[in-house]
Order: C-alpha cells, then structure tokens, then sequence
C-alpha cells in the first residue's frame, strides 16, 4: 500500500456514495433491503476512509495534487492532515452507520428513502473536502455537503420548525461559502481552472499584499465559523442537530463541524502561514466566546439533544481556543508549545468525535425506545435499558473531562499549554493568557454540570411520564460500545494519539515540534514538567475501589434490604414528579445568567399530567439583536425595490425614457 | 447549403402548423418539426468543425461560433419545450377548452417565435437581426395574450409596448450605426454587415456609435430584461403559458443579449476605452440587485422565477461586461446553463402551476409528498437555477467573481449581496413548495412530459463536471469572436 | 433640378416634421390625431422622394411609395377606421397639461440638436442637422407616450416615433438599404394589425381603451 | 521505583486513613470547646464508623447498581488522591502518575459520583442537594484550579512534589500572586468540605444543606465509607494546601529517621489547622443558600486576579 493509493481509496469511498443514493431509488428494494444495503454500504465507505486516513497519518510525507479532467480540474491530494480527519470521518461515520440499520429497523421504506438519498452524498462529500487539492473541487465538496445535510435533516420531520430550522442552516452555510468563495478567490488570483492547488497558493502567497491576507484570513474565518457554530454565526446549530435523525445528528456534530476546523487549518494556517499574534488572539477570543456561551446553553437545555447541540458548540470552540493559542505560540516561536497546543485541539477533536456521535447515537436510542428526548418526561432508563445507559455514562463522564478517560487527556494537554506559556510574553498576552485560562476552566467546569444534568435526569432516578422503553438493538448497541471503548482506549493511551499526530505538526509547524513518547503517557516537555500516566491512575483507582469492596464485604457483608426512599419521611408517597424537572436543575444558572439569555420559566399544559408543567423560555440574545434588523432591513429593502413595479405603463415608459436621456446626457 | 435549408425548415414550419397545427396532430407536428431543427443545427455543427465560419447568401447569413453556440442552445431548449408543451399543452386546451383555431395559432406563433429567432442568429446584417427581433416580440405577443384574460391581455399590452419602444430605439440605433458606417463601408448592404463592420469597426465615428450604442443597449436591453426597463418581464411570464415563460426566459433574452453583444463588439473597436462595457456592468449589477430585492416578497411562483431570469441575466451582462477571456467563458457558460435550467424550472413549476390550479406559492405545498415525480424536478431544477454544484451555473458564477474580484474588485460584494438575497428568497419558497403541508386540491396530471426537464438537468450537471469537447473550446473561442 | 433648390426644400420638410410632432404632443383629440399621423407619413414620403431625386438612388423610389402608402394613407386609415368601430369619442386626458408637456417637448428639442450637433460635420451637406430633427421628433413621440392615458394615443405615439426613425433612416443617412425597410414596414403594419386585435380585446374585456384599466398588474405590497 | 519508596507510599496512605476520623474529632473537639459545649472524645469518631459499618444497609428500591456502587469509589477515589499528594514525602513512586490539574479531576470523579448516585435515588432532597452541590462546586472547582496555576507557574511544574520542592528549597519569598492564591485555597477548603460558612454538616436543615442532602438515603457500610471518605477528603485538602503552602519538613530521601521526623511535622501541622478552621467556623455564621455562588465565585476571583498579579508582576 502506497500514498497514491490510499488516495485512491479514499476517492473509491466517496464514489461509493452516488452509487447508495442511485440504489436508494430503486423502487423495487423494500425497507430491508435498503436498510441494510444503504447503511452497510456506508459503513464500508467508512471503513475504508478509516484505512486510508490512519495509513496518510501514520504515512510521513504527502503526495501533490493529482488532477482529474481536461478543462475543470478536479484536484486531490492526501497528506497527514487530510488523513487525520479522514480517520476521524471514518470512525464517525462507520459507528454512525452501524447504527443506522437498528435505528431505522422500524421505518418505512418511504422514509427511509429520504434519509438514503442524501445521507450518502453528504458522507462522500466530506470525504472530498478532505481530499480536495484545488478551490473548485473543495467549494463544490463544500456546496454539497451543506445542500446534502440539510435534506437530512429534513428528513425526520418536515414540520413548520423543521423546515425553518433546514432553511437557516442552508442560508448561513451558502452565506459562509460565499465568503469562502472571496477567500479563495483573493488566494488564487486569476483563473481557477487554470490549475491553481493549494499547493500552488501556498508557493504563490509570498506575493500576496498584505490587506488581501488580513482579508482572506477574515473572510475564511466568516466562512468556517458559520460552519463551525462560531458565535454569532451559530443560530442555526441548535435547531438543525436536533431536527435530524440521531445518526444523521452525530454525523453532523461529530464529522461536519469538525470540518470546519479542517479548513481552518488548511486554508488559514497550511497554505497561508500568516505571522503575527493578532489572528491567533482573534481565533482564542471567538473559541472562548462560542465556547462559553454553547456550555452556558447547553446548562438550560431540556431537550437533551438541543443540550448535546450546544454542547458541540461548546467543544468547537475549545479546539478554536487551542488552536488559536498554538497561532499565537509559532507566531512568538515557541514551536514545541505550538505543536501542544495543536494536539491539544486536533485531540479534543477526536474525543468530541468519539463521545458526541457515542452520546448523539444514545439519545437516538432513546427517542427510538421512549418516543421522546424531553427530559421533562424521561428518567430511569438505567433500568429499563441498562446497557445503553452503562455506555452513555461512560461517554458522559469522558465528556465532563474526568480522568483517566479520553476527555481529560485533551483537556490537560490544553491546560498545560497555558500553564507552560514562558513569561516572557509580550504585554498583551500577559493579560490574554490568564483571562483565557481562567474562562477555559469555568467553561469545562460549566461543561460537566451540562452533563451530569443530561445523563442524570434522564437515565437515572424514576420515570417523569409513563413508557415503556426497550433495550436498544444489537446494532446500535454494537456501534456504541466500539465509540465507548474508543473513549476508554484514547484516555489510557494519550501518548498514542499524540505520536500520531506528530506528522500533522511537522507538516503545519515546519519542523519537529512534538517529541515522540510512550503511549502510556503525556509528558509535553520533561517529566519534571508535567506528566500523566492515565495508565497507573486507572490501575490505582480500580485497585483501591476493589480493595475497599472487598475489604468491607469480608469484613461487615450482609445482604442489603430493599425499602422504599426514605426521602425525609416521605417514604413511599414520593412520587416521579418530585424529583426536579430539567428547568429546576438548572435553576441557579438560569438566575445568574438571566441578563445574557433574557430566560423565564414559563408553564405549559401537558395533555397526560394533571398539573401544567414548568419549562424555561429563553431567546438567542444573537437573534433579536442581529438576525432579526438584518432580515428587517431586507425586507424593507424588497418593499421599496418593488415599488417601482407599480402598474402605471406610462411610468415604465418613463424609466425608459429618462434611462435613455441620462446616457446621452453621460456620453455627451 | 445548410443554413438555407435550416432557415427554410423553420419558416417553413409556421404554415404547415397554422394550417394543421391543432389536436394531437398539432402537437405531433410541433415535436417533429423541432426534432427536424436539432438535427439540423447538429449537421450545421459538423459543417462548421470541418469548415469554420459559414455563410450565405453573400454573407447576409452568417454563422459563428457565438452564433453557433446559441443556434444548438434554441434547437436543443426548442426540442424540450415541444416534448413538454405535447402534454402540458394538452392540458390547457382541456381546461379552457381552447377552440382549433387556438390551437392552430399557439402552435404557429410558436414556431415563428422560434424561426424569428434563428434568424436573428443566423444574420450577419444588423437591421435583418433588428427585424427579426422585431418578429419575435409579436409572435410573442399573441402568445402572452393566448387566454385572452384581462391579466394576460394588460401583460401582452404592456409587453408590446414597452418592448416596442424599446425596440423603436433600438432600430434607431442601427439607423445611427448606418449613418456611422456609411463614410467608411459607403451606402448598401455592406455597411450593415456585422462580419465586414467588425473588420473597419475602428474607422468607425466615435461621437455617433457612443449613441448608437446607447440607443442599442436601452432598446435591446428592454428585451433584455434589465433593470430599470424589465417591468413587462414579470408580467408576461406570469400571464402567459408556463411553455411560452420557458422559451421567454430561456431563449428570448439570450437572443436579445446576443444582438447587444455584437454591437458591443464594435462600439469596443469603434470607441477604443471600455465605455460599453462599463455600461453593461453597471446594468447587469443593477438588475442584479434589483432583481434579486424584488424576489424577497414574492409570492408568485412564476413571478418570482421571472425575477429570477431578471437576475441572471443581470449576471451575464455583468460577466460579459467584464471582457477577457475568462469572462465571457464564464458568461457564455451561464447563458447556456441558465437557459437549459431555467426552461426546466419553468417546465415543472408550469406543470406544478396547472396541477394546483393557482400560481400562489400559499396553494402549492409539499409536492415532493404528494407527487414524488414532480417534486424532484421541482428539487433538481431550483438548485440547478440556485447555483448549486455541481451544475454548471455554480461553475459559471464562480468564474465572474472570479474575475470582478481581479478586474473591479468592489463589484465582487455586490454581486455576492445579490446572489445571496437571491439564494435566500428561493429557497425561502423552494421548501414550503417541496415540504410543506396543506396547500389546495391537486389534479393529478401525466408526467411523461416532465422528462425534458431530466434531460436538460443532466446536460447541466455535465458541463458542470466536465464540458464536452466541441462545446469547450468553441465556449474558449466565443472570447475571440467578440474581441 | 439643382441641390440649391432641393435642400432648402428637404430642410422645410424636416422641420415641417417637428412640427407635426408637436402637434401631435399638443393634440388631444383622437381623430385629429390621426389626421397629424397621416400628414406626418406624407411629408415622410415627400421628403424620401427628394432625397431620391438628390442622390439618384432608384431603390428609394420604393420606399417612397411604401412610405405614402403605409404611414400616409393605409395606416392613418386603419387607425380612423378603428376609431370609428369602436366609438372612440372625445378627448384624450393628459398626465401631464399641454402647456408643461410643450415646454418639456422644447428642453427634449434643445437636447436633441445638442446631441447631434457634433455628428453635422460628418453629414453629407444636404443633410445637416436631420439627424437632430429625427432624434428631437422621437424623442417627442417618446414623451407623448408617456403623457397621454389612452391605449390609442400611445399607438399613434408608437407610431409617431416609428415615423421619426424613418426619417432619420432615409433622410439623415440617404436610405438604408431596401431589405431592411421592407422588414421595418412590414413589422410596422403587422404590428398594427395586432393592436387593431388588441383592441377589441381590450374593449370586450374592459369596456373602454382608457389604460387605467390596463394598470392591475402591479406588486401588491 | 524501590521497595523503600513503595513502603513509604503505603505508609502515607494508610497514615492519612488512619488520622482523618482522628482529626475531625479533633475539630469537633475544638468547635465544641469554643462554643462551650461538653466534647465528646478523641475516640468518638472511631466508634460511629464501628457502629455504622456493624449496621445493616439499606437501599431505596427504585435505585439501581450506581447507587450502591458509589460509596466505594468515592472511597477508593480519595485513597488515591492520597496516595498522589506528597504527604510525608516527595517523589513517591505514583507522584509522576498525575499533577495537580490531575487530582482536581479526580477529586471531580468522586464528586460526580456521589451527585449521579444522588440523582439515582430519585428523591426531591438528593436532588436538591445534588443540584446544589453542581452550581456550587462549578464554581469552586475553577477556583482551585487557579491557585494551582499559581502555585505551578511558580515552580514551573504542575506536579506537586515540584511544587513542594519549588516552595521547600525556592529562595523563601512571599509572593503576592500566593497570597492571593492561598485565600482561594482556603475558601475552596471550606466549600468543598462542606464547611460553615457554605454548609453545615452538623445539621440536616433542608433549606440550607447541600452535601448531607446527597447522603440522606445511605445507610450503614455505605454511610460509613461515604463518612469515612469526607474525612479523609478534609485531610486530604489540607494536606494539599501544606504541600503547596508550607511544605517544609517534608522528606526528601525516604530514610526512616527523616520519615519520623515528616510524620511528627505533618502530625503538628494538623494540630494547628484543626483551630484555624474551629476559629472560622465559630465565628462567621453560616450564609444564605443564594450567597453560596457569590461566595465560590469571589474564590475563583481571587484565583484569577492571583493568575493576572503573577503574569504581570512575574511573581
């Protein structure tokens, strides 16, 4: 197997994907067929990207862009990068796909059709804006990937929300391209077509002047934010995740977003090595500011997938906050801290991938069990389905940061990037740093009670309204367990990932930035530094627990009793309705932060309950205070352009006529 | 010689269907006739690879390849609209019970609407173009006004009118050419010569061609639908048939960009700066904007992808305004893909349009539900016509800005401000059209006659991934024929 | 004959021409409106034949006597007859009053010779300053157009302004070719069959040829 | 690692069981004397634990495995973050598994734990308490980590024994961005330990009790580890805060003469916090649930303007 080949691969991965969509109109298949057929296709498309990325990572070095077609070029490549989120697609969309097939089993072919039509376009063209070498393959990859989701997510339901949700998502993401479309075409200056490859643009940038740079790195990161969630391009993500089918969900949280922060680092950091800290504060700033307020909602959630959406943001934010700082860091030329800063974000990059989809596919599990996301009618799942639950518990304490799993590795790596920022820092970063460090760590902890609430109210304690839930099916169960022992794995051995992510710093940091150490281990500089051994910890921990039960059983052991909750005396006439409702839980925060979310808590009339339920009504501070004058503004715009079409002949006549005097009066 | 026989097939269609032009046979009749055209201009195309440039009648037809390019485009689009208006007009004829000599007459108004226009094509002289324009818009005229309601008899007046006095100004502006030519070509026929001009356009007087051309671009781009003189567009495409708004939108306007085209050519030479081009960009950007504004609060389907074709013809302008090799590859490239598409779109609204009994985007709902065939070129065709790869027209649009941002870099916002507001206000209609619940009762037509529609999409999706040979370097060479 | 004496005669014809136009501005009354038209298409006619004689070209004979016949006599004789079958009666209300319409008729006039003031030089001497008139007539044409609020008044406007391109065609350039004529009139008389069509359908649509009628189509905001 | 440095390591952990119900009957000792109420003995401590472990335990029916899971990892969890903080010693063979930012997160583990096992019981005050102690320690907990940051910019090392050594052998200069630092350590002390002036232990008021709430359903053995464990974590953290503030005396090289001597100081500097924290919890009144956030956040105030301080006075 050679590079050349693994890109071949790849690209015989996305060919797979049309070939899907065309079987999937196939009248004569029935909902079986096209279940297994589709989804077992994709994951084969999966796992061959998989293959193909994990070689191009593990691969030093990088093959030039190879074009297909005479007149428009169709251009690909592969190198450490591409292979690195060609991976991450991969694991995505195997798992995602797995799960598919039982999460469908019960849907009807015609339903089932919506989803196959465009489920595996949008696989094939992620795969593409990896591969893509040249401006028009990756705006088309780009297009289609956008266009292809948001059928997708109008494919589980094409209520009034639904499809405003869908139409949101598809004006900013074309809004977001057309800036990307500026940005490349100020990068590639001159004819496209006429072959101009990343790698061309990069060789080419040294002539670039200096405002069309500040211009292009604007512009892309206009471009990319909408994509990635970035406040306050983000008021979309909350209603498009949700709105789709959970693997579809994953899918888009776990793998597109992601691809934002591809293009980032190819467009803004690959091909145009910008100096200069100022960018890298600009990048920190946006990363915190989604960050904070993605976690900050995603506490007041009590639709658990709306709370995992926002959570995304939360996760996009923290890799932008990364990665700003490793901007910052080569800009100072402190590269081997650079390189920690990267992997800090490429890691979280991957553990998002892996507990998100793990966590989205959950949720999917749920609503297909319980018919509902709501918090406000789930609970005590843990019994009715408890190995789903044991793996969403895994992914949520991976989530909440906790060690030894995978969740933590990523966040210790990024703490450890400010703590071992020098002091010789210029004078803004003297302040910067600190700020930002002090906000990531409010954030994570944020974070873990955003978590802990979503797992909590509806898995553990008593059921809040009356269903019957099943055990997910094996193939969902299957798809889970992979991504949870996914986590488990990447928090024992961070070293691992580290390793690999070597050849993506070499190849964005110009040298040999990150030191090769053991799997077992983060050790960024020296041992005397800072060191993790998630290994030994977990040995520790499980020791010590085992111990201790032991201990106690031998000692004092005696069979437990089973007696109602004593609940203060409440013994047994504690009813499900005691417990909090998500509102409740979040209360505090709702208070605290009741200036920026301008949330009340508000009743609604819920058919089966006697009593009206509380629910928290908040709006999107974004939305008031920018989208809605904007669309005013066109509106208006619209109202005063149509004018002129007002019916009167003799008035047309006019604006011939004086169109007419005008140019002669100009030409004369 | 061929591009006789090509003109003459044509011409020679109006009688034939005006005399049997009703019913099945009719209809019959129209199809053939136009598969007859294709195949013609396909021979005319061979001709030209093995010999070049053609002409006849000394010169007074002439085919290059511009005009070439367009003739396949008008007998492909011409072809489509036939297979559809087989069914669709069938359906028409029941509904309003149109009596034989309707029938007759939509059939033979057709046809000389498409003749007219491959004439003007096909002639190398300018006031021949100018009267075969001319022709067009009346054979057009009856077609707007085929229902003989009030709303379609005002658009057809207005129509008539106002393309009238455009086209009033534009035979002016062929006379001031004249006048211009006369010195250098002396009186006759050569002085009005599109092939012989071109070769002396820069002995041409400056101050009277400056005019001529102002008195062209106003009158043709009246045709044109540019802003501020698109007002009968709307209009007309609403009133008239969906097969008349397809051919309108899809042929009409690129003949009349056409026309402008070759004046530009020689107001270039003639006025060496870049006057008529700065013209053709101000307009295309205006009609842009203006355009795209107007699409926000329509509700009108048909009204909206009238503003629709406003737009991107607006576009075109703009890229051909832009000059340079690129440019007009670009343009050319948008021409034939807006074209293609936008017959599409209106070939499925139109059938969309006739199953709800209504043009109100309120009454059409949620067709990909109820009838999936429909629905999908409903789908297909809108994002074709929104640019969306990989359709050529994202190919197109990519190119002119590429290009803005080189040669007028504070044009590039603008036109992305347009195509944005455009994006937004169809899709904004697209989803309820497709999703959407509710909507009136729904008659449940054939959809044999949707197959057009496929056919011209996957022409579209083909020169978005990879041009054909021919058509790619006669699309390289246009840049040529009109420096 | 000599040009001497030719010229000035051509010179007075297009002049009376202008005049006509603003008669036609200024008019209100349908009928007498045709009656300017008619007289407007034989002064046309006049004058091409002059400039046949002057240049000697025999092809502008022919357009001479398409000339009288359609603008002259045919057209004003359709348009009468119309008229006439649809009891079209009275004046014609004005957007805009005579006066201020004349005044506007005179800046377009001023306008126009500016214009073509700089082409004279290049004029054959006989033609001097037509180009001017021709431009000045259409542009009047084109105005009352815009003024007046009946379907037929802005058909002779139409009309008016076809008359002027003519002129402008056989007197300012001394005849286009004749192909090209011969396209030009027959479009013209086609056209006017159609609106004769028109006509009825609009009356039996609407009952009357006043255009606010015709003002429904318009973006309700 | 050698068997010495093993031997030590188990010493210290079995050392910090063995005193943590010792000193906080120590404390309850001193708090009882302060307020002038009969204490009970050194030894009460020891003998609720026998009591509660003899009992039997019971279990609310509709909780599931989580709940009677958690006691033993809450437990074991704080065996091992004592087993990370260098107590007696530095360099203990399992200091180099986990640094400060480490330990934070495993002290986050046994929170969650008991907040999920809270959550599983399914009743309105486990629930309260559960969500109290979220908001609350949401804030606490980046409080923490700033004096850490402090602490660790400073030695240069986020591994504690660095820290310790930094602090033992460092020239001895009082650093303003500590001073800062400390303050906040103290406050995190008390919100974590559930302390007065944030929580009363003492009481089960359910207006004002937050981590007693998470308990209230456990029994027996598992009140007992769960008991057990919230001494060990007081221990736990002032132990921390010695390592970070105060660590002299600690023992560099495990030779058993110095090892006495490490045992001996850490004994006194247990002695003398016990009052210190008495003193507080004896003279501030215990504060309304809703002042309870205000009060973690001026924790993690101090912490960041400690972090500003050390950035821009590099100190």
């Amino acid at each position: 197997m050679t590079l050349p080949s693994a890109l071949a691969w790849g690209l015989i991965a996305a060919a797979l994907g049309p070939v899907v969509t065309i079987l999937a109109f196939v009248p004569a298949l029935d909902a079986k067929a096209l279940r297994l057929g589709g989804f077992l296709t994709s994951t084969i498309m999966a796992v061959i990207s998989l293959g193909a990325g994990l070689y191009a990572l593990l691969q030093p070095g990088s093959i030039p862009a190879t074009t297909f077609g005479t007149h428009i070029p169709w251009q690909f490549h592969l190198d450490p990068l591409s292979g690195f989120f060609l991976l991450l697609l991969g694991v995505v969309g195997s798992t995602a796909s797995l799960h598919a097939i039982g999460y469908f089993r019960a849907t009807q072919s015609g339903e089932l059709r919506r989803v196959l039509i465009p489920y595996p376009i949008f696989f094939s063209a992620m795969i593409l804006v990896v591969l893509a070498a040249g401006v028009y393959t990756f705006m088309v990859a780009w297009e289609l990937m956008a266009l292809s989701s948001t059928f997708l997510i109008l494919s589980a339901s094409r209520a009034m929300a639904a499809r405003r949700a869908a139409y949101l998502y598809l004006l900013i993401a074309h809004l977001g391209a057309l800036c990307l479309l500026g940005a490349f075409i100020l990068l590639a200056r001159g004819n496209p077509l006429s072959g101009g490859s990343f790698a061309v643009m990069a060789a080419a940038q040294q002539s670039l002047s200096p405002w069309a740079t500040q211009a292009i790195l604007g512009l892309s990161l206009l471009g990319f934010g909408a994509k990635l969630g970035m406040v306050p391009l983000h008021i979309w993500l909350p209603e498009a995740h949700p709105a789709a089918p959970s693997p579809v969900s994953a899918l888009m949280s776990a793998a597109m977003l992601p691809m934002a922060i591809y293009g980032l680092l190819r467009l803004d950091w690959q091909i145009l090595s910008a100096p200069g800290i100022g960018w890298g504060v600009i990048w920190l700033a946006f990363g915190l500011l989604t960050a904070g307020f993605g976690v900050l909602f995603s506490t007041l959630q009590s639709d658990l997938k709306r709370l995992l959406a926002y959570s995304s943001m939360e996760n996009m934010g923290l890799v932008l906050v990364a990665l700003g700082l490793g901007r910052i860091f080569v800009a100072e030329g402190w590269l081997s801290l650079a390189g920690l800063a990267l992997c800090a974000g490429l890691f979280q990059l991957l553990n998002h991938a892996l507990f998100k989809s793990l966590l989205f596919l959950g949720s999917g599990s749920v609503l297909h069990s319980t018919g509902s996301v709501d918090m406000n009618r789930l609970g005590g799942l843990i019994r009715s389905m408890p190995q789903t639950t044991l793996l969403m518990l895994i992914a949520t304490l991976a989530i909440a940061g906790l060690p030894p799993l995978n969740g933590f590795a990523s966040e210790w790596l990024l703490l450890q990037a400010f703590l071992l920022a020098p002091q010789a820092a210029s004078g803004s970063l003297q302040i910067v740093l600190p700020l930002a460090a002090a906000g990531v760590v409010f954030v994570l902890a944020l974070s873990s009670f955003a978590m802990v609430k979503g797992f909590g109210l509806s898995f553990l304690g008593r059921p809040r309204s009356n269903f019957h839930a099943h055990e997910a099916s094996l193939w969902e169960r299957t798809a889970m367990g992979c991504l949870a022992l996914g986590c488990v794995v990447l928090g024992i051995l961070p070293g691992m990932v580290t390793n690999g992510l070597m050849a993506v710093g070499r190849l964005l940091l110009r040298s040999d930035a990150l030191t090769l150490q053991s799997p077992w281990a983060l050790t960024p500089i020296s041992a005397q530094r800072a060191s993790y051994l998630p290994g030994t910890f977990l040995v520790g921990i499980t020791l010590a627990v085992i111990l201790t039960f032991l201990l106690v059983w031998w000692r004092f052991g005696r069979p437990l009793r089973r007696v109602p909750a004593w609940a203060c005396g409440f013994a047994g006439s504690a009813t499900s309705r005691m417990q909090d409702s998500p509102a409740g839980f979040s209360q505090p925060w709702l208070r605290i932060f009741a200036p920026i979310h301008s949330g009340r808590l508000q009743t609604r009339e819920i058919p089966e309950k006697r009593a009206p339920e509380w629910f928290v009504h908040f709006q999107d501070p974004f939305w008031h205070g920018l989208y809605l004058p904007i669309q005013k503004t066109a509106l208006l715009l619209s109202k005063q352009s149509l004018r002129l079409q007002q019916g009167k002949i003799t008035i047309y006549l006019l604006y011939a006529f004086i169109t007419l005097i005008v140019l002669l009066a100009v030409i004369q | 010689m061929i591009l006789v026989g090509l003109l003459a097939w044509v011409v020679l269609g109006i009688p034939v269907l005006a005399l049997w032009g009703d019913g099945k046979r009719g209809r019959r009749l129209f199809i053939l006739i136009q598969v007859g055209v294709f195949l013609l201009a396909v021979a005319l195309a061979e001709r030209y690879l093995d010999l070049g440039t053609l002409t006849a009648f000394g010169a007074e037809l002439r085919v290059d390849v511009l005009s070439l390019i367009l003739i396949l485009l008008n007998s492909v689009v011409g072809l489509m609209t036939a297979w559809f208006s087989a069914s669709y007009w069938h359906t028409e004829v029941q509904r309003h019970d149109f009596g034989v000599a309707r029938q007759r007459l939509y059939h033979a108004m057709f046809q000389s609407f498409l003749a007219t226009m491959l004439l003007a094509l096909l002639s190398n002289n300018l006031g021949i173009l100018w009267v075969a324009l001319e022709g067009a818009t009346l054979s057009t005229v009856l077609l707007v006004s085929l229902q003989r309601s009030g709303e379609s008899l005002e658009a057809a007046w207005k129509y008539f009118i106002l393309c009238g006095v455009g086209l009033a100004m534009a035979l002016f502006g062929t006379v001031l050419l004249y006048f211009a030519a006369q010195p250098v070509l002396g009186s006759g026929a050569q002085a009005l010569l599109w092939s012989s001009l071109h070769q002396q356009a820069w002995r041409l007087n400056g101050t009277a061609m400056a005019i001529a051309f102002v008195f062209i671009l106003v009158g043709y781009g009246t045709k044109m639908g540019l802003a501020p003189l698109n007002n009968w567009l709307p209009d007309a495409h609403a009133a008239g048939p969906s097969t008349v708004s397809a051919a309108l939108s899809g042929l009409l306007l690129n003949v009349a960009l056409y026309a402008v085209l070759r004046f530009k050519s020689l107001a270039d030479a003639a006025l060496g700066g870049d006057f008529a081009a700065h013209l053709l960009m101000g307009f295309g950007l205006l009609s842009l904007l203006l355009a795209s504004l107007s699409m926000l609060r329509q509700h009108d389907v048909k009204r909206l992808f009238a503003y629709s074709s406003a737009e991107h013809m607006g576009l075109t302008t703009f890229a051909f305004g832009l000059g340079g090799p690129v440019a007009t590859f670009a343009g050319i490239l948008h021409l034939v893909g807006h074209s293609l598409a936008k017959s599409s779109v209106f070939f499925s609204v139109g059938r969309a349009t006739q199953e709800a009994r209504s043009r109100e985007l309120a009454d059409l709902r949620g067709f990909l539900n109820r009838r999936p065939v429909l629905g999908w070129s409903i789908l297909l065709s809108v994002l074709a016509i929104l640019g969306m790869p990989p359709g050529s027209l994202f190919l197109s649009e990519f190119l002119i800005l590429t290009v803005s941002l080189e040669k007028a870099w504070i044009t590039t916002p603008l036109l992305l401000l347009g195509l944005g507001m455009a994006f937004a206000a169809i899709f904004r209609a697209l989803l309820p059209l497709l999703y959407g619940e509710g909507g009136g009762p729904c008659s449940a037509l054939p959809l044999r006659g949707l197959t057009p529609v496929f056919l011209q999409l996957s022409l579209v999706l083909l020169m978005g991934i990879a041009i054909p040979y021919p058509l790619d370097p006669w699309m390289q060479a246009v840049a040529g024929v009109l420096s | 004959m000599t040009i001497a004496v030719l010229v000035p005669i051509l010179k007075f014809l297009a002049a009376w021409i202008l005049l006509l136009s603003f008669a036609l501005l200024a008019q209100r009354r349908l009928l007498s409106l045709t009656h300017l038209l008619a007289w407007q298409g034989g002064t046309l006619a006049l004058s091409t034949a002059l400039v046949a004689v002057l240049t000697g070209d025999g092809l502008l004979w022919v357009s001479a006597g398409l000339t009288l016949l359609l603008k002259a006599l045919l057209i004003p004789a359709i348009l009468h007859r119309l008229l006439r079958r649809l009891q079209v009666r009275g004046d014609v209300e004005m957007t805009l009053n005579a006066t201020s319409t004349q005044l506007l008729g005179i800046v377009v006039v001023v306008f126009a010779f500016a214009l073509a003031s700089p082409l004279a030089g290049s004029l054959p001497v006989a033609t001097h300053g037509m180009l001017g008139i021709a431009l000045a007539s259409f542009l009047i044409a084109f105005l009352m157009m815009i003024t007046r609020r009946k379907a037929v008044s802005q058909v002779v406007g139409f009309l008016a302004m076809d008359n002027a391109v003519f002129f402008a065609a056989t007197s300012a350039t001394l005849g286009m070719p004749l192909i090209v004529e011969l396209g030009v009139a027959l479009d013209a008389l086609i056209g006017l069959v159609i609106f004769g069509v028109f006509f009825f359908h609009i009356r039996e649509n609407f009952e009357s040829l006043d255009l606010h009628w015709l003002e429904r189509l318009r973006e309700d905001q | 690692m050698n068997a010495a440095d093993l031997t030590v390591q188990c010493l210290q952990v079995l050392l910090a069981m063995a005193v943590a119900p010792l000193f906080a009957a120590w404390l309850q000792m001193l708090r009882a004397l302060l307020q002038n109420r009969r204490p009970a003995g050194l030894s009460q401590a020891y003998r609720d634990l026998a009591r509660l472990f003899r009992k039997e335990s019971l279990v609310p029916e509709d909780s599931s495995w989580l709940f009677r899971f958690t006691p033993y990892v809450l437990f074991g969890t704080k065996i091992m973050a004592t087993a990370l903080v260098p107590i007696l010693a530095l360099d203990l063979p399992l200091a180099h598994a986990a640094d400060v930012i480490a330990l934070v997160g495993l002290l986050a583990v046994a929170r969650i734990f008991q907040v999920l096992a809270a959550l599983d019981s399914g009743t309105a005050f486990a629930y309260m308490g559960a969500r109290r102690e979220m908001m609350v320690s949401a804030l606490a907990e980046p409080a923490l980590l700033t004096t850490f940051f402090i602490a660790s910019l400073l030695a240069g090392s986020t591994s504690l024994s660095e820290i310790a050594r930094h602090a033992q052998y460092g020239a001895l200069s009082l650093h303003p961005s500590m001073v800062f630092g400390a303050t906040a350590f103290f406050l995190v002390l008390l919100i974590e330990n559930a302390r007065i002036p944030v929580d009363n232990p003492a009481t089960h008021l359910e207006l004002t009790m937050i981590h007693e709430a998470m308990l209230l359903e456990y029994s027996g053995r598992h009140l007992a580890l769960l008991e057990w464990g919230a001494q060990l974590k007081l221990v736990l953290y002032i132990s921390v805060g010695i390592a970070v503030f105060f660590p002299w005396g600690m023992a560099d090289r495990p030779s058993p003469l110095a090892l006495v001597l490490a045992v001996g100081i850490f004994a006194a500097k247990l002695l003398l916090a016990a009052p210190i924290l008495a003193l507080v919890e004896t003279l501030l009144a215990k504060k309304r649930l809703f002042r309870v956030p205000e009060f973690a956040a001026s924790a993690f105030l101090f912490g960041v303007i400690g972090l500003l301080t050390h950035f821009i006075l590099g100190a």
